[in-house]
C-alpha cells in the first residue's frame, strides 16, 4: 500500500498534515487558494474580531536571531462579517476561522456571521502575546476559557480548535479547561512574548515594545508543549511553533501531533514550503513503512 | 545577535532638498547601495514609526538614499531627520523591474520618480530613454537634472506635465508620457507614482502594443511576504512585487480599482 | 571624564557587567580564575545541592537551530560542602555561589557550608526547567520562594539574588514573592523549557527528552522578561539568556538590568567574549556619552 | 530547522571485529571524514546514551568510523549496533595532533590507539614511524596490519607489548615506547590511552628531551566548552584539548592524577 498524507484532526479531515498559521497572508483568499493549490492542507484566516481593527503601528514586524521574527501587528483584521463575505465568494474559499474576542457572548455572535461559509473549523485565539483583554489574557483564565470554548462549540456545526501558547498561567490548565469546554483539538503554540531593543536608539523597536517570538527559535519550545499535552490530555494536538522542514513537520507528528501549522516558514514567498513538507514526510513514510499520517503521531512518546 | 531583518541603526550623512515638500537622505549601506531598481526597504524612524520606500540612488559609492514626500506623520518624521540623524533600514525587498529594454519609456508621478532613477541607471549602456514626469506645480518637478546626469550621455528625453500647467503639459505623466509614445518606438514602459495614473498608463501602452511594468504601491507591515497586509487579489506585493507586468496588472481585480486598508479590509483606492 | 565598566547590582559591586552565569563551566575554580581574567565581572557556580548529584545520562547538552543549545544536565554538582572546599582555596576564588534546594532548610544548611569563602553574593536557581522538586518547582510557588529567599537571606552576610524563569506560573509573581523575601536583587532568566526529537530514531534526543532551550533564540524573551520586571518592580535585575554581544549587553542594560550573565555565548572556547563586550560597551558609552554603566540602565524604558 | 551540533542520523554501513571485545562500526560522514588526528565526536546510540569516540580513519572515501571496546551500558550499546543500525554524531570536536613530525613517536594503549591511526596518515609524506602499542593479551592487539597499511610505505617500527606477555613485551605501551626511544632520534612523540600510561611516557620523553603530545580523556557531556564536566585544572578538555602538550601536562596538578566524576567532584584516577 502506498503512503498517504490524508490525515484526520478528530472531526477534521486533510487532504495533507501541514496547514497554514492563522496571521500569516491570513487576510486575502486569492492567497488562502494558492496556498492550498501549493499543498496546504489548510488555512487558518488571521485571528477575527467582531469589528474591524486597525492593528499597531510600524514597526510591527520585524527579523529575530535565529531566522526568528518578532511581530506586534495587533491583531489588525477586517472584522468577522468582512471576512465572511470574503469567504463565502464567489468563489466559495474553504478555511479554518480564527476568531478572537474578550467574552463568550462575542465568539457566539461572530459564528453567527459565517453562515454560508464553508468553515473546516473554528480556531480560538486564546493566545495572541501582545494584545490587552483577548488572546493570553484569556487563555490565562481557565473558567473563561471553558465558558469561551463552550459558547463557540454551541453556536456552530464545525468543530472547534483551541489554540494555546505560553502565558503567565499553565498552558496545560488552558488545555484542561478547552477539553471540559468541548473543544475537539488544541493547537499549540502560538508567538512567545518577546521584545526587540535598538542599542543605538535606546528604544524599543516594535511601536507595541512587547510582541511575538515565532520561527525556527521557538521550535524547541513548541516541541515539548505538543509533547507535554499529548501526554497528558486525550485531545488531538495541532503542532505549530518553527516548523520549517519536513524534519520539523515530522518531529512534531512523533511528538503526538496530528498536524502541523507553518507560519514564518513562508516569509520571502516561500510558498513552497508546503510541497516541500508533503514530499519529505512521503518519503520518509516510504523509508520507515509508514502507510499512513496517524500511525507516525505520537511515536517518540512511547 | 540580531536578526537579518531588524532594523539596522544608519546615520544621515546628508539632507538635500528637492522641492519644498521633497528631501533626499543619504547614508552609508552596502547593500542598499546594491539594491535593485522598483525594491524598497523599510525605513524605520524610530519614535514616529517604519515606511516603505524605494532605494533612491546616491552619487557616492556605498551609499544609498531616500527621498520623502513630507505627508503624514511617518513621512513627515522621515523629512525631519536632520544630518546625524538616525534611521533603521531593512532590506532590500521586493522583485524589481527587468531593465533590459534597449528603448525605455519611464513614466513616474512624484516620488514615483525614486525607483525610476535607480532604473536609469542600470538600462543598457546604449538605452534611449524617454522620461514622463508629473508633479503638482512647477515647484514640484523632481529630478530633472537628476535624470539627465544619471543618463551619463545616452539619449534622454523628458516630456514635464504639471497638474496646474505651471511648467511643461498641464495634466499628469500619463499625458507626457502619450507625446513620448506617439513619437513611438519603445520597447518597454516603465512605471511607479499614483495607482489611477499607472493603471492608465497600462492601458495606453497595452493599446500600443508596448509591454508596460508597474510598481505597486500598498500598506506593507512586513516587507517579507509574512503578514498579509500588502495582498492585491492572490498576489504577496511585498514579495511576487513590487513590479508587475502590465498583463498581469491588466486582469487584475484591484489594480487601479481597490487596495486594503491596515485592517486589511478591501477599500476602493 | 573616562567612560567606566564600574558598576554595582544593588549591593554587588562590579568591575565590568557582565558576568558568567551558572551551569557554564562552573565547577572549576581554574576556568573561574581564567574568565575572571578574561573580563568577566563575576562567575557564578553550578547550582549546588546539599548532596553531590550525577545529573542526568548523556545525552545532555546539544545544538539547537539559530545556535541555541538544549540541556538537561540535571544539575549535576559536586554538593555544596564540596565546592565550598574548592572555592576555599588555596587560591582563594571570589564567587556567586548559585544555590538550588527544596525547602528554606536546605539553603540556609548550603550558606552554612561556604564560611570562609569569598562569597560576593548568593544566587538562588528558583528556574531550572528540567529537574523535579527543584528549580521551577520551587519558583511557580510564590508564598515557598518568600520563605526560602528569606532563608537564605537571614543564614548569610552575602547579597541574595533570586534567579527566576519561564514556568508555569507567572515569573512576575515569583519576583514579588522574592523580593517580600529580601532579595537584593532578581536574574532573569534560567533556560526555557524544551525538547528535541530525532526523527530518524523516532524518539527525544536528551536523555531526560525535557531540557532547557538557550543562547541567542531566547534572548527575546529574555530581553522582555528583563523589561517587564525593571517596568514592575523596584529591584535590581541582572539579565540572562542570550547574551553573545557587547550589543546584546547593552540591549539589556537599556531595558532595565543593571548587568548580565554569558552562558551559551562561551561554546567553543570563546572566554574572549567578556573581553569583546567590555571594550565594545566601551567604545558605546564613548560614542553616546555615557559615563557610567548606571546611567544606560532602563534607558529603553523612559 | 536543527541546530549545528544537533546529532546526525548516521546508518553504520560496516561493522568489522577488530578483537574479541573491539569493532569498527563505519558510516558516511564527510566532516567526519576530515578531522584532524585526536578529533573525537559524541556519538549517540539512541535509547543508550552518548559517549565521546575518537575518529577512526577509513579506507573509503567520504566515511569515517568509531572503534570502540565492549565495556560498560553505552559502549555495550554501541558495540552492539549492526550493519543498518542507526546512531547519531555530532562533531568533530576538540583540538588535534601537531602532526609535523618528520621522526614521530606513536604510543597507544587500546582503543587509545584510533587517534594515532588517524595521525598516521597526517604524518609528512617522508615521515619516520615510531608505534609502540600496549593490549591485555595478544587477542586484544589492535590495529598492527591497520598501521603498516595506513604507513604507506613510509618507514614503520612497530613494538608490541601486551599485560600478560602473550604477544611482544610483557608490560605497557611505555615499556615497548622506551625500546624505540631507546633508538633514538624521535622528534616528537604523541600518546593515547590511559593516563597513568600516558603520565609515564610523558615523563618518559621529556627526560630524554622528546616534546609529547597526550590526549586526554575526561567525562564529557557537551564536547563544546559550556558544561564543565570535562574540566582538567584550568583547562576545557574538550575545547581546550583533548591534546596538550607534555610541558603543560608536567605541570598540572591534575593530570595523571585526579579527573572529575560525572558530579564534578574531583577523584582520583
Ligand atoms: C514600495 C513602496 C515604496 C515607496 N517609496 C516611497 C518613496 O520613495 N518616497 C515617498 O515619499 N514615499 C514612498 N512610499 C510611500 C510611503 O511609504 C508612505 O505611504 C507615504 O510616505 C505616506 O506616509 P505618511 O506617513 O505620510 O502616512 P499617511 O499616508 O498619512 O498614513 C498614516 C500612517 O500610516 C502608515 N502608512 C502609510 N503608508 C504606509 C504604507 N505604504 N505601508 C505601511 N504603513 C503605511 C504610517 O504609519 C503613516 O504615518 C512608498 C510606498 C511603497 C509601498
Ligand atoms: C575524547 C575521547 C575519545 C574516546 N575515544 C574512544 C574510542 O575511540 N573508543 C573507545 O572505545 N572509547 C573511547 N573513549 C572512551 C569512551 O568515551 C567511554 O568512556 C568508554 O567507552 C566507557 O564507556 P562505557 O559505556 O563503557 O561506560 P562506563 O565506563 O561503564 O561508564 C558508565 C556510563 O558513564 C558514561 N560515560 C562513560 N564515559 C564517559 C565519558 N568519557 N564522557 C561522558 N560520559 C561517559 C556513559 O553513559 C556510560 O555508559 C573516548 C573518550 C574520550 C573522552
Ligand atoms: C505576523 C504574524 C501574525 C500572526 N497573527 C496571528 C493571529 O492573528 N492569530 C493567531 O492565532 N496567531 C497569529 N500568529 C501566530 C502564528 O499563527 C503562529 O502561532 C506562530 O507564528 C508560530 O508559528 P511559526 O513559528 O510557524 O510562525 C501570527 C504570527 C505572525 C508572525
Ligand atoms: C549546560 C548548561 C547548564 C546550566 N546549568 C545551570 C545551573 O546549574 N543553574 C542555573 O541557574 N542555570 C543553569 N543554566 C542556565 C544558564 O545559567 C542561563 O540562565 C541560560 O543558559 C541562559 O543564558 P545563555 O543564553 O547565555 O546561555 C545552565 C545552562 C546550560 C546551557
Ligand atoms: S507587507 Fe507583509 S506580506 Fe507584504
Ligand atoms: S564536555 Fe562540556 S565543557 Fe567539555
Amino acid at each position: 500500500m502506498a503512503a498517504s498524507l490524508e490525515t484526520r484532526v478528530g472531526p477534521i479531515g486533510l487532504p495533507s498534515p501541514a496547514m497554514l498559521a492563522s496571521g500569516i497572508l491570513g487576510i486575502s483568499t486569492g492567497v488562502f487558494r494558492r496556498l492550498l493549490d501549493a499543498g496546504a492542507g489548510a488555512v487558518v484566516t488571521k485571528s477575527l474580531s467582531a469589528e474591524a481593527w486597525e492593528g499597531y503601528a510600524n514597526p510591527t514586524v520585524i527579523g529575530a536571531a535565529g531566522g526568528g521574527w518578532l511581530n506586534a501587528v495587533g491583531l489588525s483584521n477586517p472584522g468577522a462579517a468582512e471576512f465572511a463575505r470574503m469567504l463565502r465568494g464567489p468563489p466559495a474559499t474553504p478555511a479554518i476561522v480564527s476568531l478572537v474576542g474578550s467574552e463568550p457572548q462575542d465568539f457566539g455572535r461572530m459564528v453567527a456571521e459565517f453562515a454560508g461559509c464553508d468553515v473546516v473549523a473554528y480556531e480560538l485565539n486564546l493566545s495572541c502575546p501582545h494584545v490587552a483583554r483577548v488572546g493570553l489574557e484569556v487563555g490565562d483564565d481557565a473558567a473563561l476559557v471553558e465558558s469561551v470554548v463552550r459558547a463557540t462549540a454551541a453556536a456552530s456545526s464545525a468543530p472547534v480548535v483551541a489554540k494555546v501558547g505560553l502565558g503567565s498561567a499553565s498552558y496545560l490548565d488552558t488545555v484542561g479547561a478547552a477539553v471540559a469546554g468541548g473543544a475537539s483539538a488544541i493547537t499549540a503554540i502560538n508567538t512567545v512574548r518577546a521584545m526587540a531593543i535598538d542599542a543605538e536608539a535606546a528604544r524599543p523597536v516594535l511601536s507595541n515594545a512587547y510582541g511575538g517570538l515565532s520561527g525556527p527559535p521557538i521550535k524547541p519550545i513548541a516541541l515539548r508543549c505538543v509533547h507535554e499535552i499529548a501526554s497528558r490530555h486525550e485531545i488531538p494536538v495541532i503542532g505549530c511553533g518553527g516548523v520549517s522542514t519536513w524534519e520539523d513537520a515530522v518531529e512534531f507528528l512523533l511528538a503526538g501531533a496530528s498536524a502541523v501549522q507553518v507560519g514564518s516558514a513562508l516569509a520571502r514567498g516561500n510558498m513552497g514550503v508546503f510541497g516541500e513538507i508533503n514530499a519529505g514526510i512521503l518519503r520518509y513514510m516510504e523509508r520507515k513503512g509508514h502507510g499512513s499520517v496517524r500511525e507516525m503521531v505520537g511515536l517518540a512518546r512511547r | 545577535m540580531r536578526g537579518a531583518d531588524t532594523p539596522s541603526a544608519r546615520t544621515v550623512l546628508s539632507v538635500a532638498d528637492e522641492t519644498p515638500t521633497v528631501r533626499t537622505l543619504e547614508f552609508e549601506d552596502a547593500e542598499l547601495a546594491r539594491a535593485a531598481p522598483g525594491q524598497f526597504a523599510m525605513v524605520w524612524v524610530p519614535g514616529a514609526g517604519e515606511l516603505p520606500m524605494s532605494v533612491m540612488v546616491s552619487g557616492t559609492a556605498g551609499r544609498a538614499a531616500f527621498t520623502v514626500r513630507a505627508h503624514g506623520p511617518s513621512s513627515r518624521a522621515l523629512y525631519g531627520v536632520r544630518e546625524g540623524g538616525l534611521i533603521g533600514v531593512r532590506g532590500p525587498y521586493g522583485n524589481s523591474f527587468d531593465a533590459t529594454a534597449r528603448s525605455a519609456l519611464l513614466v513616474g508621478g512624484g516620488t514615483g520618480l525614486v525607483p525610476l532613477m535607480r532604473l536609469i541607471t542600470r538600462l543598457p549602456p546604449d538605452a534611449r530613454i524617454g522620461l514622463a514626469m508629473g508633479s503638482r506645480d512647477a515647484g514640484e518637478v523632481l529630478f530633472e537634472a537628476r535624470a539627465r546626469e544619471l543618463a551619463q550621455g545616452r539619449e534622454i528625453r523628458i516630456e514635464v506635465a504639471t497638474d496646474d500647467g505651471s511648467r511643461g503639459l498641464a495634466g499628469t505623466a500619463v499625458d507626457a508620457a502619450r507625446r513620448l509614445l506617439d513619437s513611438g518606438g519603445y520597447a518597454a514602459a516603465y512605471t511607479c507614482g499614483p495607482e489611477p495614473m499607472m493603471a492608465a498608463l497600462v492601458r495606453e501602452a497595452a493599446a500600443r502594443g508596448v509591454p508596460a511594468q508597474a510598481s505597486v504601491e500598498r500598506v506593507m507591515k512586513c516587507g517579507v511576504g509574512i503578514c498579509g497586509s500588502c495582498c492585491m487579489d492572490d498576489r504577496v506585493v511585498c514579495c511576487d512585487g513590487t513590479v508587475f507586468g502590465g498583463e498581469h496588472l491588466a486582469s487584475s481585480a484591484d489594480f487601479g480599482r481597490a487596495c486594503r486598508s491596515k485592517s486589511g479590509a478591501t477599500v476602493p483606492l
